[in-house]
């Protein structure tokens, strides 16, 4: 669950829109890692948040039916990072997009089980025709800061 | 950005295939139309060494798992080549460190095989 | 002057919002480089990319008062790369911006020219009270792609 | 991302400062106030290592404008040091090639101070 959080000039956001292509989640990457190097976040913590996005940009580019674009919103709070992944596609309903359990190995079905593992809060907001929104939250480590 | 690949044979029937870069949604195609056709000309037992990939997501753990199950109708056998402590920590939460090994070095990994 | 380049869905584009402080320059740079080695610019064509977005970047924080973001826009065309900065500051009048002539050395007056020596299009727009817009068009060289 | 700054010095009078990093209007302030506080304590000859300059733009150059405005007043004098042909190209474009001697290496731009 997303803790509520608010949005305001104190809180320095950075936005990143990209084709919804898979040739675009390198620089989604890397923009994220760069925020989070800022923010001094650890490299087992960029490490993280880069593979979250990633992960959130590839079932948007591979899920969200005529999105042709994705919005990667990042929010810099006190205690942690705020990334939102948005897509304008045809969603899912939100219940439906949750991690598989981990049973036989299988191609595919890892992206949501791996966000959920290594953000620290996860929500899926599908807003009717207009796409699914991502919002994660990592908070700082204790090494990190 | 982008992947380099590069297959090189150890006893005749051992690929050594030795990914250099990032395995994503963009290059990951790459890697399985790279590891397919030598399935197809009736490789299947690989070590691929993936000492120097610096990230690794679902889509690239997707194409390893195609490629496992694919020699394994063989009757083949696939190990990995992995020191990166992000690479073994996801195998670890996916639970697929239980499915594949991943040794420290290629001559480790391609022992495994014989 | 800028030629007239159509916008449509099938010119991909790159947006980069920032805050508009120095700590944020780095990331707007990085982003641009990105898109400038997905389009095959070579070392010496990314290097002027990201000497010229910096330069912008730097003068929508130091000279767009009461502005407090920065929008940079890639636009891919078959021909090279369209940038454009935008930011939302009380701005100059456009016929102000200009580079200086270089004589005596003195800090300072040297951003308006780099941007101008090192692109192939450049135009500046001062929309009244609502910022300033610097587009700017790189060529592929003929090294490149 | 950031700029790293080091001060030795040289038969007392010169000091070599080595840059490493990226010069932007972030990391600028930064380096002006080294040099800056170098100036203040009465050293006015100065050999500039850029050679792990990365990037520089118009606040880097400023910085170095105003160092040597700030020098030249006490007789002083400034040589760089470079060899990334990026930063000889901003020298160029901008004039400042006529301004700063610019040398490839540490050893040159010490013995042009002497
Ligand atoms: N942005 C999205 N738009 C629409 N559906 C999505 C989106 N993200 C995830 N989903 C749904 O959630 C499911 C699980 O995703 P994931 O765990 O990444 O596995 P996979 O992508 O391999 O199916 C997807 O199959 C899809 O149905
Ligand atoms: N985004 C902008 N908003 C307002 N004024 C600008 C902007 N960009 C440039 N200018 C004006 O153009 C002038 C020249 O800029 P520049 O050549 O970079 O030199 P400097 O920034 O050192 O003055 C600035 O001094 C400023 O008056």
């Amino acid at each position: 669950m997303m803790q509520a959080r608010e949005v305001g000039a104190e809180i320095p956001e950075i936005e990143v829109r990209i084709p919804s292509r898979a040739e675009w989640v390198a620089l989604a990457r890397l923009a994220v890692a760069t925020v989070a190097a800022r923010m001094h976040f650890n490299v087992d913590e960029i490490a993280d948040l880069k593979l979250a996005v990633a992960e959130a940009c590839t079932n948007a580019i591979q899920h969200a039916r005529e999105s042709d674009e994705i919005v990667i919103t990042c929010r810099i709070y006190p205690d942690g990072l705020q990334i939102t992944i948005r897509d304008f596609g045809i969603g899912t309903e939100a219940e439906r997009i949750r991690s598989r359990d981990l049973g036989e190995p299988r191609v595919g079905g890892l992206g949501v089980y791996l966000i959920r593992a290594l953000m620290d809060e996860v929500e899926y907001r599908v807003e009717h025709d207009s796409g699914t929104v991502l919002t994660m939250f990592k908070r700082f480590g204790d090494s990190s800061r | 950005m982008d992947i380099q690949m590069q297959v090189r044979s150890v006893n005749g029937s051992i690929a050594v295939v030795s990914l250099d870069g990032e395995i994503d949604v963009y290059t990951s195609p790459k890697v399985k139309e790279f590891i397919g056709k030598l399935i197809d000309k009736g490789t299947y037992t690989f070590a691929i060494d993936m000492q120097n990939v610096r990230y690794i997501d679902s889509t690239g753990l997707g194409v390893l798992i195609g490629g496992l199950k694919r020699v394994r109708e063989h009757g083949g056998a696939v190990t990995l080549v992995s020191t990166n402590p992000q690479t073994r920590k996801i195998f670890d939460i996916t639970g697929l460190i239980k499915v594949f090994d991943i040794y420290d070095s290629v001559d480790e990994a391609v022992n495994a095989l014989k």
